[in-house]
């Protein structure tokens, strides 16, 4: 897939993408307090890097996010969640956050705390995902590229 | 006349279902009936959203000034969370649609049904 | 707070396997199928625990996040989960360790996402079976979806444009499920299974219920491929690689009838589903008409794969007519026909997974006594699992017909006799056609196909059987029939009487 | 087939027309969904959810207690879906090396 090729679009979508990342990250450690959360920042970082990926190409973009890391990335975050919730089994039931061991707080502190860690790695995984299903449909077939 | 007022939200949402319906159902083009896909899902969405209003309710956030004495005061955060659920299957199932539908044009070069079904022989 | 971890491990083995897989595969290559074959013996071990458990210390009840019922998710592993979720992970274990060498040939380069979607399918199904939450059961049952439809789009030309058929009509079905879902929700305010039976034993039945019940009825009949919604399944079996058939045949749609006993029998009152509308009634009419349409229409198939397609929709029938009857022998029928079917089917297209790797066809006119002469191991597995399938004993085919026999006669349902009698003489028909070729037939008697099938095979006239871990995994799957139909007793009472619900 | 199909979505439709007219109406406040307890005495979870889920997790945003704490096990199951679906597109359209 090639690049725009119109600077001006390229330059604003390099200008935006920055800004969508840290209003993304802002809707995930916000969740608590207002509508957000993983799966809608994940999908938000997921757009700033498809954005990128559909004005800069989608060579120029893997230093942005390289394509094989989608599908190392996803897995990580839904394995840090199971991680989460087994850790919780030497107290109590799994994805039981009262239970956090090594964390001493009150039981309501220590479940909003592990809500933002569990909130963070679905971010993360719904990111990479994203970014790997639309790598995935958007890659050239093998006809094409050889002709 | 009070039930119809009371009602005819669920007959709004039963249009967008079947709408949906009708396209994954009797659509030739296979793009159509993902689209109609998306809707009939969206139409169910919308349906447990709509149960969870609650006449005078405000969103399911804490507010100091309203405390949690009266859960009247909020909407019903359930159907919300669930819905957060099914919105993300719907992406998931669209992904997945798109990517058999990208290997079906490149071994057949076509998404009409008819089309497909002449040149699978 | 509640010490037998070991319910909510039977998912996550699975699921841990699955997102392992990606993972390892980037630090070292080539080891998806040693992972996915790893953690379905570790998962298949805990499930047959699980069993032990709940044999002797009965029902575990296990709280996800440590909240009470109503309130979080709960886990429920009763006789019924416990028994299903071993025969489920012991048929996926085989079929994973028969599948090295398939995926090998079949679809080189394509082993790390393939045991990933299998293990998530597995682990999927798993969840849906021990689940006490009917929203919980329907991301289970998408996850188990998804994973299907892209197993199923791999294999020849045709595949994927029968997965995305299947995809559409399953998501139909979901989503009905859904839909029916938000209706029972809407009435009642709960999704806890248990909750639900109080409080419908409570909640005079309304017309949203009613309707919700159908619009659940339905989607999950279309996932179960019951009568007229079987137009994805024959398809989808025939055109996709081995493996996948495989894997999805023996187990995925049985997880739905599954789904349709639990909600008909354990949600609701058992005479809920068969009073206010004649719901398990009409499930066990289509139930006989499937058993019928799957049997004739097996007849005139000539490809193996797809005569076994067919044959899934005729034997789901069966199991819908056992719930259809709504009477404890019709349970164990059903119940006691999943998993013989189960073990039949995962053995039979393991078997056309041999075939097709040393034949090279499965196509049933280019069957000759060659075939036995160098495949004798895959055949005598072949004709074990096909007189199974016909019902003779003391296969364990023949038990839970036997069953389905004694339920319709206790309710005195004469067409239901007729079409289990009518669909053994046509099930004998189809298989015996095959088996008559493999035993008897000599090469040279074929004149529209010299010798080629054994000629090709074998040109040094040797045998030419599967390697072991190909031909293993059939034989067990085999002999496995031949111990359930000899330990049937002993099944049915120690197992099977245990989960009858209250009431049916 | 296409009669059928007609069939199909017509009783859909009077099925659906019928059943609506029994639901709780719009916005009814005390529709089973919002109640504090069930017919049969058990509590109704998403009004616990409305009472309880500030003080249990110090979180103001019920939804995401909801989705992280109450029924985490579905968030889980939800996460999976995604990563299904991103494996499974690798797995279709994902070329051989």
């Amino acid at each position: 897939m090639g690049a725009s090729r119109s600077v001006i679009v390229v330059l604003v979508s390099r200008l935006v993408a920055p800004l969508i990342q840290i209003f993304s990250f802002y809707v995930i450690f916000h969740g608590h307090y207002s509508p957000g959360g993983g799966f809608q920042g994940g999908a938000l970082l997921a757009a700033s890097i498809l954005l990128l990926r559909l004005t800069c190409g989608r060579e120029e973009s893997q230093k942005n996010f390289r394509s094989d890391l989608g599908l190392m990335l996803g897995p990580l975050g839904a394995m840090t969640f199971l991680v989460v919730g087994l850790i919780m089994i030497s107290g109590g039931s799994f994805l039981d956050y009262q239970h956090t061991p090594l964390l001493r707080l009150e039981p309501a502190q220590m479940r909003s705390f592990a809500i933002l860690i569990v909130e963070v790695a679905i971010g993360l995984a719904v990111m990479a995902t994203l970014i790997s299903i639309f790598d995935n449909l958007s890659a050239p077939s093998r006809k094409e590229d050889s002709s | 006349m009070d039930s119809i007022h009371a009602h005819y939200p669920y007959w709004v949402v039963l249009t967008l279902l079947v709408i949906g319906l009708w396209g994954m159902l009797l659509k030739g083009n296979l793009m159509k009936k993902v689209v109609g896909m998306t809707i009939f899902q969206s139409a169910i969405i919308l349906f447990f959203i709509l149960s969870a209003y609650k006449v005078g309710g405000t969103v399911p956030i804490y507010d100091e000034a309203l405390g949690v004495g009266d859960p009247s005061l909020y909407i019903n955060p359930l159907p919300h969370t669930l819905m957060l659920t099914a919105i993300v299957v719907g992406v998931a199932i669209v992904g997945e649609a798109l990517a058999l539908l990208i290997v079906i044009y490149r071994t057949y070069g076509t998404l009409e049904e008819p089309v497909l079904v002449e040149r699978m022989k | 707070m509640n010490p037998p971890h070991l319910v909510i491990l039977i998912p996550l083995i699975f699921f841990s396997g699955a997102l392992l897989i990606p993972l390892l595969e980037r630090w070292r290559h080539g080891c998806a199928y040693g992972v996915a074959v790893a953690s379905a013996a570790v998962g298949a071990l805990v499930t047959v625990a699980g069993l032990v458990e709940v044999s002797s210390g009965g029902t575990l009840r296990y709280q996800v996040s440590g909240w009470a019922p109503p309130i979080g998710i709960e886990l429920v592993l009763d006789p019924l989960s416990a028994f299903l979720s071993v025969m489920l992970a012991s048929v996926a274990l085989l079929v994973l360790v028969h599948s090295g060498s398939v995926v090998r040939r079949e679809l080189p380069g394509k082993a790390m996402p393939l045991y990933s979607t299998a293990l998530l399918l597995v682990g999927a199904l798993l969840g849906i079976t021990i689940t006490g939450d009917l929203f919980n059961l329907y991301v289970f049952l998408e996850i188990s979806s998804l994973a299907s439809y892209a197993l199923l789009a791999l294999g020849d030309r045709k595949a994927p444009v029968s997965a995305f058929r299947y995809l559409i009509l399953g998501t139909v079905g979901a989503s009905f499920y859904l839909l029916g879902l938000g209706f029972v929700f809407m009435t009642t305010g709960s999704l806890n299974m248990a909750d639900l039976k109080l409080i419908l034993s409570n909640l005079e039945s309304s017309p949203p219920l009613l309707v919700g019940l159908v619009l659940i009825t339905t989607g999950v009949g279309l996932k179960m491929a019951l009568f007229p919604m079987h137009g994805w399944l024959p398809d989808a079996y025939t055109y996709a690689s081995s493996t996948a058939t495989a894997l999805i045949a023996p187990i995925g749609t049985k997880i739905a009838a599954y789904v349709l006993i639990r909600i008909f029998f354990f949600v609701l009152d058992p005479g809920f589903a068969s009073g206010e509308i004649p719901l398990t009634t009409a499930i066990g009419y289509l139930g006989a008409a499937g058993i019928l349409w799957g049997s004739i229409l097996a007849i005139a198939q000539t490809d193996l794969k797809r005569m076994l397609a067919y044959s899934s929709v005729g034997q789901i029938g069966y199991i819908a007519l056992g719930i259809g009857l709504a009477s404890p022998m019709g349970f164990i029928g059903a119940i006691l026909h999943m998993v013989n079917h189960a073990v039949m089917k995962g053995c039979l297209f393991l078997v056309s997974a041999n075939f097709l790797s040393r034949l090279g066809h499965a196509d049933i006119r280019r069957f000759n006594d060659s075939t036995r002469v160098h495949m004798p191991w895959t055949a005598a597995g072949f004709t074990m699992a096909a007189l199974s399938m016909i019902g003779l004993p003391p296969f364990a085919g023949f038990f839970s017909k036997w069953y389905l026999i004694l339920g319709s006669v206790e309710e005195s349902n004469w067409v239901f006799v007729a079409v289990i009698l009518i669909s053994s003489l046509l099930s004998a028909v189809y298989f015996f056609r095959l088996i008559e070729r493999i035993y008897l037939r000599s090469p040279g008697r074929d004149s529209k196909y010299p010798d080629e099938a054994g000629g090709a095979a074998a040109p040094d006239g040797g045998r030419e059987e599967v390697s072991a871990s190909m031909l293993a995994p059939t034989l067990i799957l085999a002999s496995a029939l031949l111990v359930l139909g000899l330990l049937n007793v002993w099944i049915v009472n120690r197992l099977i009487q245990p989960m009858i619900p209250a009431g049916l | 087939m296409r009669v059928f199909t007609y069939l199909v979505v017509a009783s859909f439709v009077a099925l659906l027309v019928y059943a609506s007219l029994g639901l709780p109406g719009r916005g009814e406040v005390d529709a089973p969904l919002h109640r504090e307890e069930s017919i049969a005495g058990t509590p109704v979870a998403a009004t616990f959810y409305t009472r309880k889920a500030f003080s249990d997790a110090a979180t103001p945003n019920f939804v995401t207690v909801i989705l992280a704490d109450y029924r985490g096990f579905d968030t889980l199951g939800e996460t999976l879906v995604v990563l299904t679906a991103g494996i499974a597109c690798l797995l279709i359209l994902g070329r051989a090396p």
